[in-house]
């Protein structure tokens, strides 16, 4: 535990540094009123009425997301496998390349499906 | 390591019961997310109270089914809610329930 | 289960230490000292691009406030915090607030981990010149760089502003999809070091910097380091063009400024780790320690270590100063047809070459297996960036739909004729703009159901 | 030889289904007639004194001791021989697709008769248990496509009353004969021959249970009362030749099931149980009897009457004496062929009528004295009159059942009252007085029909007088099994 | 730092499991690579050919396995002990190959809906949309549901081999997750199909949080994710019991949801008549054997000596599944939706045989064993659902498949084959003899009898009475009653769908007249290694 608690030590700091900025520049700007100013921008126009969170946006970032996921997992199971890959040797080689292989199967197919397709 | 598993029962009912009684399908799907973190800090809290790894282990494998179920989850979801234009789960009652 | 658990890392290491033995007042003395250094960091960084940019377009750059113009980025920050602060009506205004305190904490909390020195005398007390680290480290590292981008997520969701959340969207999926090519750079770093600790990791490049004998995984760790930190020539959710300030569009003021802080402070933080990682952290370039002995002792490291840095400073300056900005869709597809099935090919090369030199009489066949697996994946590989192309065959065949599995998912704009054009094949054709694709926006879409 | 016995119909309802149209009813009769001539070949080589005779066993499923095991004692052999006999006759009265209002046509009529009396000789010849209860349920399908196919508005919901009647009667009995297995597991032999597990020593209480199980399921088949309303459902909507299958056939398997296993196998609950089954058994003949005489329905009322007879079978089984068990059985004989000749008369007087209603009808007897002569002759051995084979039987169940406790034989002796009321009545309602509108016509028995009745009739005068035959088998088999079941006992009556 | 010793991964025994899931990739690669043309001849001949080898695999390794260590069990622990490959996981391998075989079969069917499989054409197409005329335009359709049916595969083979909870839960999610996509995936009715899949996700995600913090509440008390280990640590009563009670009862919530048991069927009747039947026929059959194996193993490997806390629990819920199954199924007036109930009320069925489970030294030499038992009537179970779905899929009328039982009124005139066949299958899941139905419940009966746990007979007796009832009311409903309007259709199957309703039929018949070799082949798959 004791190689934690520095790290609690710093983000203290840093979290009271963050609020006391966000704190500050309400407490210290000037408050002048103005409609328009409250508005969200769009370059100039009236701006089209939208529920919190803009509502819907395209199902392309879903599927980023989704992906990363799948090769963030893919990476869970690596590091462990790079950090003590010297005691496996040969096994452990040969149970990884499966594991890359299965994987790498899906990317071929995300891939051939147009999931990695940006447009 | 008690507090730790008190802590996992917590969050653990805290999804369970989210997922009994909200009616946002995405809602009750991160209530099940939550079940499953649950469970691994069940895993690793037992994990250093037994002096064995398979816990940990386990908190890795339970990660990966998670992510499993998310993408799975989310593409059924997606798909429902493109169709009706409503994530709530009584909004899906074509089937009696 | 059990011949298993070795796989996992086992507590505690003994590699560490030295760590976790400080008193409490060293730790904090340690914690404020990073934590001036990255504020003061930030400062000069911003200065220092601005200069640097500013020469090699044959402009003269910040030169009034100071020496050289040192003071112009704290004259910025002073000028920040006195304007007012603006709170749009359509945002969610708990969220609004807490993005920009969500981005900067991690930001700072990354360098708790990267080792600036060896143990020095740190006021009579014998302490490493890093405030601490642990067997997993580096994951620790990553782990709490992906915090920051839900500052930026939240940040655009909650402004109620359409180029807010596009910009928060774009950034958000830019730097998940860097973030697995550099998870993957790591894990040949991982293989030679066989830890995850960061002094460990030092300690393990004293013969050999691994950015030279793993220079693939450098490369693609420095290619995605850049994507991930949101610079140019990857600075797309920030395109002026296309969508105004990106996430940070409706911010002012000092949150504003957090974001901005931030964003230098990651930009250090990926420099440092490439510098832990492939350039031997705070150990003195070669030949220097024949020359000199006491290059690795004491407080010295700490000028190795921070000019490393800053050549990777300078490099993500260079960049901007000489690179146009990339188009969304060729960026991503570098990020994810390129460096990862790369880097995936890499990791296996280097398991291989590694359990080579570990057994020197190995057992032929399994080699042969595997060189064989390889081989299949090699070319499976060049078969799938052949064919990658091919995929535009289909189209005409299929119908009206550019192609099958997802395109259908959303409305799209109308297509070129000659289908699409995918990967990085043609940059030269104009035939849409940037600005063209990215209409793809929420309100377009509601139109068209 | 008993193997063959059982394939007989059941190759004949194949033939008869896939056989061209024409020759279906000559072929389906020649393979009944075939089946016939068997069973009287078995009868004639058949040692009275000798117990189970042409017995073949062969292990079926090793891993569960069932046996596909064969074989017929004096029991068996009558009821071989009623259903051999009966068959003929019914398809005979099919002959015609009139014969069968509502259904299907005569191939898969003839068809699934011959499957029903293929799987009702198995049943009566089966000496495993498990074996026994898979014929008894397969006995089901075809008996429900029977009720189901043909016969009157409302078949359908008849049918299923009846097979989800019969198949809860035969899960309780699956209930049971798992429960036999498992005692003789737990006993070392995991087995289901009878012969296996009338060896076996059981314990009071499993005993009582088991009985429990055997006699509700056999109850429900026999009928019993309060589990018989089934049967008047069914019979009033079935086709009378159906019913006779049901009743003259397929409802002894109860009365049978109860003899051969309740008393075989289990002769202690038996005895445990004699008070409550004699008192459903009296109840049975007086309320079967009673609502019989209200009935409109000739179809229903001949079914209810069943109802009051199968209480006398009972009673001459549960009453544990050798005159009981002789009458009873005998009762099951001569029952078979007076009803069989009760529903196979109304039949013909609802094919011409073209009613059911009894107070619809009159002034038969006048166009058509053949059909009332033998209406009549089935009235009157449905209430026991003297020279008709049913006295016989009914006369030693009643003896037996004075025997056992005078209040008993009492209320069977009321029983006969009212036999004869309703046997009478019915009679005067629908034969004599005057004629009703429609019933101007009503042509006489042809030829055809004559040929189906007298033999039935014949049957039942000569057993009346002469009923030695019958008990020559039936004797020994009493003998034994009341023996076997340790009831002491001073020889039976011969 | 401990040393690492390589885990023994017996490549051989771990054949069958190994080629499924290769098939599984190689339909993926297939999907990635061949032209839109060929992929679904390539897939069902791949699918097919997989599916096969696994078998012919199967039957290899049974006939090469060992006596494990000098127990009673037959078969080794692979890779490294988290897989056991012994009599019961070979037994179930066969039987899920078979079943996916035919299922394979029924979902390659095109001739049924006039030249496309009953999959949705494009499953991200908004119904109604331009883009959903475009993909029907273009004859589109999923081949990607041969490679989820073969990961689904792998996971029901998976599932009931583990041999510890990890590797259990694994096996339950990778059974799980493609099933939850199939259902999904129905060209017609889609709103219904996509509702089916949203809710047997959520419902079964949210069991699978139960089951995993069972697991690590048994973990929790015996330090180990190993059955051995675990069982070690019961028969020592090590720890606190509470922990391994509620372990032992969140785990069940998983399992018993996976089995549709009452109070976790909620899902069974809404997936069931929502998803595309050929989906249907092979999940019904599939995921019941699967998750029955499993359950088994878990109880009676790991959690064996503490039966006395489980087995009351298994009472009780074997007789509620029994009731409401029987019950709920006669009030449904559609065909799938009874399916389902009746279903749930074999569950029940099937428990009843799980709870007789005895020490060896009750048991006498020949007699019976409850996993034998168990065993045997999965496959009769199993044959009957997958015959009876492939049934339901060729009754159609004006707008594709009818499931609503009123318009099956008439079938017996319509086609009296086929409903003469579905007749047939309903009798043998209604247990009548001469079917396999029939020997199966027997053999539960005669387990659990013996095991002293008659009150669940009785009550299992009763609700077979009730069970009767319904299937003779879907019969009747085909034979006796007038048809409304033009009445229902019968579509001309293809020969795979003929031959997977023959099989069906065929086995069905098969294993309930001579029922030996199957019952033999269960006693020879012997026992759980433990």
């Amino acid at each position: 535990m004791e190689l934690y608690t520095p790290i609690l030590a710093l983000a203290l700091l840093a979290t009271g540094f963050a609020v006391f900025s966000v704190i500050m520049s309400a407490v210290v700007g000037p408050k002048r009123y103005n409609r328009a100013k409250l508005d969200s921008y769009e370059c100039g126009i009236e701006p089209t009425p939208q529920p919190v969170g803009g509502g819907r946006f395209p199902v392309k970032y879903f599927i980023t997301a989704m992906l990363f996921i799948v090769f963030d997992i893919e990476i869970i199971f690596l590091y462990p496998w790079a950090v003590h890959f010297d005691q496996m040797a040969l096994f452990g080689l040969v149970e990884m390349v499966l594991f890359i292989a299965t994987v790498f199967v899906a990317y071929a197919y995300v891939w051939r499906r147009g999931g990695l397709d940006w447009d | 390591m008690t507090q730790y598993v008190v802590l996992s029962a917590i969050l653990f009912t805290i999804g369970c019961v989210g997922v009994l009684t909200r009616r946002n399908a995405i809602v009750v799907f991160m209530c099940v997310e939550l079940m499953l973190n649950a469970c691994n800090l069940a895993f690793v809290a037992f994990a250093r109270q037994h002096g064995n790894l398979d816990g940990q282990i386990t908190a890795f494998f339970v990660m990966v089914v998670a992510a499993a179920e998310v993408v799975i989850g989310l593409a059924i979801i997606m798909t429902i809610f493109r169709t009706r234009r409503s994530a709530s789960v009584d909004d899906a009652s074509l089937l009696k329930y | 289960m059990t011949s298993l658990a070795p796989l996992a890392a086992d507590l505690p290491d003994p590699g560490l230490a030295a760590f976790g033995q400080d008193p409490w007042w060293v730790i904090l003395l340690k914690a404020v000292l990073i934590f001036v250094v990255l504020v003061l960091l930030t400062l000069f960084n911003i200065w220092f691009e601005r200069r640097v940019v500013a020469r090699m377009q044959h402009r003269v750059g910040p030169n009034v406030h100071g020496p050289f113009g040192l003071l112009q980025s704290l004259a910025d920050g002073v000028k920040l915090a006195l304007k007012e602060d603006i709170i749009p009506k359509a945002a969610d205004k708990v969220v609004f607030l807490l993005a920009p305190v969500i981005a900067t904490v991690p930001a700072f909390v990354t360098w708790a981990v990267i080792p600036l020195g060896p143990e020095v005398n740190f006021f009579g007390h014998r302490t490493p010149l890093q405030l601490t680290d642990m067997p997993v480290a580096v994951l620790f590292m990553l782990a709490i760089a992906s915090i920051g981008i839900y500052g930026i997520v939240l940040g655009g969701w909650s402004s109620g502003s359409t180029y807010s959340l596009l910009g928060g969207l774009r950034s958000s999926a830019q730097m998940i999809s860097y973030e697995v090519a550099m998870g993957l750079a790591l894990v040949a770093v991982f293989l030679y070091a066989g830890s995850m600790s960061t002094s460990e990791i030092v300690a393990a490049q004293d013969r050999l910097w691994f950015g030279l004998i793993l220079l693939p995984s450098f490369v693609i760790y420095v290619i995605s380091m850049v994507g991930e930190t949101n610079r140019a020539p990857f600075d797309l959710p920030e395109a002026e063009g296309e969508l105004v300030g990106g996430f940070h569009t409706e911010y002012s003021s000092l949150k504003f400024a957090l974001f901005f802080l931030a964003e230098y402070i990651n930009l250090a933080t990926v420099s440092a780790i490439a510098t832990t990682l492939f350039l031997g952290g705070w150990a003195a370039p070669w030949g220097i320690e024949n020359v000199w002995e006491g290059a690795n002792s004491g407080y010295w490291p700490l000028l190795w270590f921070f000019g490393k840095v800053f050549c990777f400073i300078f490099l993500f300056v260079w960049l901007r100063g000489s690179l146009p900005r990339m188009r969304y869709d060729q960026f991503m597809a570098l990020g994810w047809k390129v460096l990862i099935p790369v880097s995936l090919a890499w990791i296996v090369a280097v398991a291989t070459i590694r359990v080579i030199s570990l057994e020197g009489n190995i057992n032929r066949t399994y080699l042969v297996a595997a060189i064989a697996v390889l081989l299949v994946l090699t070319v499976a590989l060049m078969f799938v960036g052949d064919k990658g192309e091919a995929v535009d065959e289909d189209v005409p065949a299929a119908g009206d739909e550019p192609h099958d599995a997802f395109a259908g998912g959303f409305p799209v704009p109308p297509m070129p004729a000659g289908g699409a054009v995918r990967g990085a094949a043609a940059p030269l054709t104009f035939a849409h703009t940037p600005g063209g694709r990215t209409t793809v926006t929420a309100d377009a879409e509601e139109s068209h159901e | 030889m008993l193997t063959v016995l059982i394939l007989m119909p059941l190759v004949g309802a194949l033939v008869v289904a896939v056989v061209p149209r024409a020759q279906v009813r000559p072929v389906g009769l020649a393979f009944a007639l075939a089946t016939l001539a068997l069973g009287l070949l078995i009868a004639s080589r058949y040692d009275a004194s000798a117990g189970m005779q042409f017995e073949e066993t062969h292990t079926w499923i090793e891993a569960l001791g069932v046996h596909y095991a064969l074989g017929v004692d004096g029991l068996g052999l009558l009821m071989v021989l009623l259903t051999v006999a009966i068959v003929p006759p019914v398809l005979l009265a099919s002959w015609k697709e009139s014969d069968a209002p509502g259904g299907r046509g005569s191939r898969s009529y003839f068809a699934w008769v011959l499957g029903l009396e293929a799987t009702s000789l198995a049943v009566y010849t089966a000496t495993d248990v498990l074996l026994f209860y898979i014929v008894f349920e397969a006995t089901l399908i075809p008996a429900y496509f029977l009720i189901g196919g043909f016969g009157r508005e409302g078949r359908g919901r008849a049918a299923t009353k009846f097979l989800v009647y019969q198949l809860a009667g035969g899960l309780i009995l699956l209930a049971s004969v798992v429960g036999l297995y498992v005692v003789s597991a737990n006993a070392g032999n995991p087995s289901f021959l009878v012969s296996d597990l009338a060896a076996l020593d059981i314990d009071e209480t499993t005993q009582r249970w088991l009985f429990v199980g055997f006699f509700a399921a056999f109850a429900i088949k026999a009928p019993i009362f309060p589990v018989h309303t089934w049967l008047a459902d069914t019979s009033e909507k079935a086709t009378p030749s159906t019913s006779v299958l049901l009743v003259c056939v397929l409802d002894k398997i109860g009365t049978f099931g109860m003899l051969r296993f309740c008393l075989g196998l289990l002769p202690d609950a038996s005895q445990w149980a004699t008070p409550v089954v004699v008192v459903l058994a009296l109840i049975s003949i007086v309320y079967g009897a009673f609502i019989a005489i209200g009935q409109d329905d000739i179809l229903r009322l001949i079914g209810l009457t069943s109802l009051s007879h199968f209480g006398f079978i009972v009673l001459g089984i549960f009453v544990f004496n050798p005159t009981g068990g002789t009458g009873a059985i005998l009762y099951m004989v001569n029952h078979g062929i007076a009803t069989a000749l009760m529903f196979l008369v109304a039949g013909f007087l609802i094919n011409r009528t073209g009613t059911t209603s009894i107070s619809a009808m009159g002034g038969v007897e006048k166009h058509a004295p053949i059909l009332a002569g033998s209406f009549l002759v089935a009235g009157l051995a449905a209430c026991g009159l003297p020279g008709l084979s049913p006295f016989v039987s009914e006369m030693m169940v009643i003896i037996a059942a004075f025997d056992h406790h005078w209040l008993v034989g009492a209320v069977a002796v009321l029983a006969i009252v009212l036999a004869a009321i309703y046997a009478l009545w019915t009679y005067q309602r629908t034969m004599t007085g005057p004629d009703r509108a429609g019933m101007l016509a009503v042509p006489d028995l042809d030829r055809r029909e004559v040929g189906i009745v007298a033999p039935l009739v014949l049957a039942l005068v000569l057993f009346g007088f002469f009923p030695m035959p019958l008990l020559d088998v039936i004797n020994p088999y009493v003998q034994d099994s009341l023996a076997s079941a340790g009831i002491v006992q001073e020889g039976g009556l011969r | 730092m401990t040393d690492f010793v390589k885990p023994t991964i017996d490549y051989f025994e771990l054949w069958p499991l190994l080629v499924v899931f290769g098939v599984a990739c190689l339909g993926v690669v297939v999907e990635a690579f061949l032209p839109r043309t060929v992929r679904y001849t390539a897939q069902v001949v791949l699918a097919l050919a997989g599916l096969v080898l696994a078998l012919v695999g199967v039957v290899l390794v049974a006939q090469d396995v060992k006596t494990y260590e000098d127990g009673a069990a037959r078969g080794v622990l692979a890779v490294g002990g988290t897989i056991a490959i012994d009599g019961p996981s070979l037994f179930i391998w066969g039987l899920v190959l078979a079943l996916a075989i035919a299922g394979v079969l029924l979902f390659a069917e095109r001739h049924l809906d006039g030249g496309v499989s009953a999959f949705a054409g494009q499953a991200a197409a908004v119904p109604g949309t331009d883009a959903e005329t475009a993909a029907i335009a273009a004859n589109r359709e999923h081949t990607e549901v041969y490679p989820l049916m073969m990961f689904a595969v792998f996971g029901m083979m998976l599932f009931p081999a583990a041999n510890d909870l990890l590797t259990m839960f694994v096996g339950l999610e990778v059974l799980s997750l493609p099933l939850y996509l199939l259902s999904g995936l129905a060209r017609r009715r889609r709103l219904l199909s996509q509702e089916a899949a949203l809710k047997y996700f959520l419902l079964g995600a949210f069991s699978s949080g139960f089951f995993l913090y069972g697991a690590a509440l048994i973990y929790g008390y015996a330090g180990s994710m190993d059955f051995a280990a675990i069982n070690e640590a019961v028969r020592n009563d090590v720890g606190s019991s509470s922990l391994l009670l509620i372990g032992t009862g969140l785990l069940s919530v998983g399992l018993l949801f996976k089995v549709g048991a009452v109070p976790f069927q909620a899902w069974t009747p809404d997936v069931y008549q929502g998803a595309p039947t050929p989906v249907v026929a092979f999940m019904a059959a599939g995921t019941k054997v699967a998750a029955f194996g499993a359950m088994l193993r878990l109880f009676y490997v790991a959690l064996g000596a503490d039966r006395w806390s489980w087995q009351p629990m298994l009472w009780i819920i074997a007789i509620l599944s029994m009731f409401v199954g029987a019950v709920l199924a006669i009030t449904q007036d559609d065909i799938k939706r009874l399916l389902a109930y009746s279903s749930v009320a074999h569950t029940g069925f099937i428990l009843v045989g799980v709870l007789g489970l005895q020490a060896a030294g009750d048991l006498a030499a020949d007699e019976i064993t409850s996993l034998q038992a168990v065993l045997f009537y999965l496959a009769t179970y199993a044959f009957a659902t997958i015959g009876a779905f492939a049934v339901v899929s060729l009754v159609r009328d004006g707008g594709g498949e009818t499931t609503a039982l009123e318009r099956w009124a008439g079938l017996g005139k319509e086609s009296p084959v086929v409903a003469a066949v579905f007749a047939f299958f309903l009798l043998a899941l209604a247990g009548i003899p001469l079917t396999a139905g029939f020997v199966g419940k027997l053999a539960v009966f005669s387990v659990a009898l013996a095991a002293g746990a008659w009150p669940v007979v009785v009550a299992a007796i009763m609700a077979s009475i009730i069970a009767v009832f319904l299937y003779v009311r879907v019969i009747k409903v085909m034979y006796f009653d007038e048809p409304v309007g033009d009445g229902p259709s019968v579509a001309y199957p293809s020969v795979l769908t003929a031959t997977t309703i023959a099989v069906g039929a065929a086995i069905t018949l098969v294993l309930g007249i001579l029922p030996g070799p199957v019952l033999d082949l269960a006693a020879v798959a012997g026992e759980f290694i433990r």
